[in-house]
């Protein structure tokens, strides 16, 4: 089993035709997620990657009623509306990769997903990638491997570095999850946390945390007071980063006296998770705490 | 992006938000013009954004248009921790009762607006927070909904008023969600919000800080898109890059937020000292990269550039072309390592090689590589 | 409220909606005059709220001022359909293609606003329905969310248009839903939009039906609320009763619309003929009731007054000081059947039994006496 | 069992100080309905027929946590902001008496509450009554009877007539529930032929409609597909209403060639239905197809 994508996940492309969405498109065809449609207003009838193109998504839905994700690429001052699009849709599960959608936006997009029992993933993130079985995201397919560690990241390429290293040492994952690094993400670590502990394959988790909010905190209380039973070992960035000074992603800033990285390496260790100081250290406390949960 | 007490002042007057009498001016004859105008005691404050200003002098009371003079003689032209004066406002002195707090923030863990109550305004939040929680109420709004009157209601009674200011209070907590939310704010924010002795409210300071994504929006703002940066940040901003500038002589250059902090923080942790962080971003193309390249090394306090790249979005072929266009425009002789892993890293590998750099694989053997570049702190 | 086109073209106008140049007048002379500015054809329309001007001889192509000032003066003064022409639209002829058909209306089981659009406008909606549903595209939206641009956009692919109409209706789509939304309307129509031989659209015609319970909120209004009433329609809309006139001779007042629907009909299924509908709603007090009641007394055509309350939030006692009152101060004579029965009824019926009426317990009953009293079909 | 409300509603009254509210108030203890407080902004810490008023509803809940039902007399301009902070304040059923509000405020808050998970009855109703249980309403509870027919009504005094008909021909009530005379009802003739379905204690139904709208088509159309095992007898007021007029409720017009009670009853006699001529036809057509049905 998987988390959020399996081999029952068909997706649908929203923004198919852009650079970064049939870039994309053929890369995870290549990685074998199925894609039955793309979308782009104005270029229905058209086929990018051998994937036929809807003016929109409803009209995609009605073509290929097996549709039940969407991955959205368009542009940011669009992609609000591609959203409530895929929600209107009936889709389950929509990642949404564009950055630089206004938070106002967010905050109502994710409301209304939430009311409406869809799941969102992102905005400004990497996607979900489930090694040999599907892949709805722009990460680099080859770092990943399939196994049985869940990884949850605010982050793009520090997950890729790190699934990369734990690749290296012979540690597969069942499903990578990047919540992406704006100040409100549709599905937070909580949620992902959930996720994972219901998934029987899955037997640990890695959260990769950053500076900003305080999903790190809320996580680590979630963890305590549910006492979670599957071993979480995290990653920290942003431990040199100054405060009031926004790095990078739009939620990765330390503000009003919130979010530093230390507040949030210490409610972790305090719920037991084991922290690494270096990406590259992640498999080793991996080897640890499953050695030390008898897997 | 945080705006000037003027921007924001003008902002609330046109909401209906109560706001003192006040002109905004950039010379000491202004200042004097301002004071006669508004008549009665005036209140000088200086322009900027850095925070603390009142204690670092940028707030003086005015008896008189010559007093008014001489304070706008001094501020103007001077730096506030660090930050340039060039303008400052005059604004009618107002008798206070009693400061109340009212604010309408981004909860990021709830994911929706929170409006911030509290009867004893006047004080830094964060610190009332800390010392009496209960003096502070928060409302949660659904962001698709938006604020209701009975939120406003509550938020207002809670700031232990009687009419007619109770009524005032709710109409401007109403006002200042409506301000918030025409302009996408990650925060806006009165305080002191002044209780006078007539039992009138007025909002004495004026705090709005827009969300970044959604400046294009409000064309009035985007030519003030460059405020009180250096000259790297400014161009880096115009690149659409991360930038923020450190202490130390190791410029670090990646893409993706995460994978930079986590690199800044490795160069660190492995006794380097980083002297900025740049994200690209994801998918930059070459002539980004080659801009982002050579800001680095053209940076006076950069000594060694560590470039660490784990293409998803964005490939390292690019990448690497912008590295080897970089280095040939810029002629510059500074040390360069770079670690290139992900979408096309063999062509990125071979473009470099070819061009006679030399690539690591690992980032810690790179980051350690860079740091003994660098020095050890 | 419906408005007049006039009305509704001004308010598309201000929300970005293209409408023929046009002018409003109420006098042969401002017609000509206005023709004269517009030059060339105009299109004269008598503003009425009935529907069917056109076939009516209420709307009229002038090639010059003269032809022009002919139909104003024809029109003006003149009744359409029973409805008085107190002023015209004097309006830029339009070149059309095809005539297309837009709308937003609330959908009463959805229970949510939904967007129509045909390529095939022009022509009545409720015929185009019935014979090609085909062409009729709905499209529901959600209340609180509102209009997106995909559902604008997909409305208008449906139109048949290509660019540039095509993003020109896209935005009349969003403009229209604006109105709808702005004004609580219960309908904003364009039929027919026009697509021009430029690839240019405008709405010929304008309708927009307002919500009365939201009529409040719209002061520029309130002043035209009583519109082309009969004296009693007017009088019952001031006191807010639900009034309708009937063609019998029998008035039916009773609290609830339900009830006072199922009294007119039962009065009618047991043989009479009901002379009115008066429904003084829920909570009535007796000065309401004696108003209420003076006035089918005062009715010329109606001959019985058949009173059937059943209190609930309606108390009977307030119901009987107000018909007993309303007695006094008319000095009418005309037979009154009254039937009595809950909330305080036993109050009721002592008031009206002090009074020498005769108070009846069951609605058929009370039915049957009022039919004898006003005589069978 | 009761349909909406039983012997656990308590219930909060919003506008309990105005004339209605308080009135309504006390006839509502007197019939025994289970009212733990009150809500009129400005008015907290008094009292109302010996129910304790509160500023707002959060506070009234946080004060008396078995708080599930909330009675609305507050005035139209300021109803659905009430509705609101019924809603936010986790109320189960909220029942709007007050009439008059407009049909876009209506459609959003009805949008909101179905989103929540909240059962909003009215507006512009008599509100709910279980007879001998509990009483959310503004009905004359005298005319009422406990008995196992359900009713559900657009119209309040009408449907007061035809309770009192019944009554006085022996016939009790399960619950009868005015669902208002607005074009968009919080719960419609579905959703309670739905309600009445799963209760036990209902042996048939009543249903009171009337012109304007398709939602008696909609149940005819419901009963025939859904194969409606109880009986249904209806009355639809309005047969010799003119069109393009509005007899009174908001609701009731026959607008656009839609909604005339022809259509109404000749929809309903399809799915077999026995429409009543007269309100006083009901209870002996309700005595036939109960013997019909062996009950």
């Amino acid at each position: 089993m998987t988390v959020l994508i399996d081999s029952d996940t068909r997706v649908v492309v929203q923004g198919i035709t852009g650079r970064e969405g049939s870039f994309h498109t053929r890369a995870m065809l290549n990685y074998g997620t199925k894609i039955l449609a793309g979308v782009t207003p104005g270029k229905g009838g058209t086929v990018v990657e051998g994937v036929p193109v809807y003016d929109n998504v409803m009209e995609a839905v009605r073509k290929h009623q097996e549709l039940n994700t969407s991955i959205i690429f368009v542009p940011s001052r669009f992609a609000a509306d591609a959203v409530y699009e895929a929600i209107d849709a009936g889709l389950d599960l929509i990642v949404v990769i564009t950055e630089g959608i206004p938070v106002h936006e967010t905050m109502r997009f994710v409301r209304y997903a939430r009311l409406s029992g869809v799941t969102i993933i992102g905005p400004n993130c990497p996607g979900v990638i489930s090694p040999e079985v599907s892949k709805v995201g722009i990460m680099p397919g080859h770092v990943f491997s399939k196994g049985r560690v869940g990884i949850v990241s605010r982050s793009g390429t520090l997950t890729y570095e790190i699934a990369y290293a734990m690749t290296k040492a012979g540690i597969g994952q069942s499903t990578s999850i990047g919540i992406g690094g704006d100040p409100v993400p549709g599905t937070s670590f909580i949620d992902a946390l959930e996720m994972f502990r219901e998934d029987e394959e899955t037997v640990a988790v890695i959260l990769i945390g950053e500076i900003g909010g305080d999903m790190e905190e809320r996580a680590a209380r979630y963890i305590i007071e549910q006492d979670y039973e599957k071993p979480v070992v995290a990653y920290i960035a942003g431990r040199t980063a100054p405060p009031g000074k926004r790095m990078g992603h739009a939620g990765a800033i330390i503000s009003m006296g919130v979010g530093d990285a230390t507040s949030k390496i210490k409610a972790l260790k305090e719920a037991g998770v084991e922290v690494a100081e270096l990406p590259s250290q992640i498999p080793e406390l991996l080897k640890k705490v499953l050695k030390k949960a008898g897997r | 992006m945080k705006l000037y007490e003027y921007e924001a002042r003008n902002i609330f007057t046109r909401f209906g938000i109560p706001v003192p009498r006040f002109k905004t001016v950039s010379t000491p004859e202004g200042a004097r013009e301002a004071a006669e105008e508004i008549a009665g005691r005036v209140v000088i404050k200086a322009q900027v954004l850095v925070a603390g200003r009142g204690k670092a002098g940028g707030v003086k009371l005015a008896d008189n248009p010559d007093e008014a003079y001489g304070y706008a003689k001094q501020m103007l032209g001077s730096e506030i921790k660090g930050e340039k004066v060039n303008k400052i406002i005059v604004s009618r002195a107002v008798d206070i009762d009693r400061e109340l707090y009212l604010s309408i923030i981004i909860d990021r863990s709830i994911g929706a607006p929170v409006i911030l109550a509290s009867p004893e305004g006047g004080v830094d939040i964060e610190e009332l927070a800390r010392t009496k929680p209960e003096k502070i109420l928060r409302i949660v709004v659904d962001p698709i909904i938006g604020i209701r009157d009975y939120q406003a209601r509550q938020a207002a009674r809670f700031l232990e008023l009687s009419e007619p200011a109770l009524k005032k209070a709710q109409e401007i907590i109403i006002n200042l969600y409506r301000v918030f939310d025409y302009y996408n704010c990650e925060l806006a924010e009165i305080n002191p919000l002044a209780l006078t002795p007539e039992g009138g409210l007025e909002a004495i300071d004026a705090k709005v800080i827009l969300d970044d994504n959604a400046l294009y929006k409000y064309p009035e703002f985007s030519s003030e898109l460059v405020r009180d940066l250096t000259y790297y940040e400014a161009e880096a901003k115009k690149m659409n890059f991360s930038y923020v500038e450190l202490d130390g002589n190791i410029g670090i250059l990646c893409n993706g937020a995460g994978l930079t902090m986590a690199t800044m923080d490795s160069v660190y942790v492995l006794g380097g000292r980083p002297a900025n962080f740049l994200d690209i971003g994801g998918g930059a193309r070459a002539d980004l990269v080659e801009r982002a390249v050579s800001l680095l090394l053209q940076h006076p306090k950069t000594e060694v550039v560590f470039i660490n790249i784990l293409g998803g979005i964005t490939r390292c072929d690019e990448v690497a072309n912008g590295i080897v266009r970089a280095l040939e425009k810029t002629g510059a002789m500074k040390k360069i390592v770079v670690r290139l892993k992900g979408t096309n890293e063999e062509e990125g590998r071979r473009i470099l090689e070819e061009n006679r750099m030399y690539v690591l694989e690992e980032m810690d053997e790179a980051a350690r590589k860079a740091v003994e570049l660098g020095g050890r702190r």
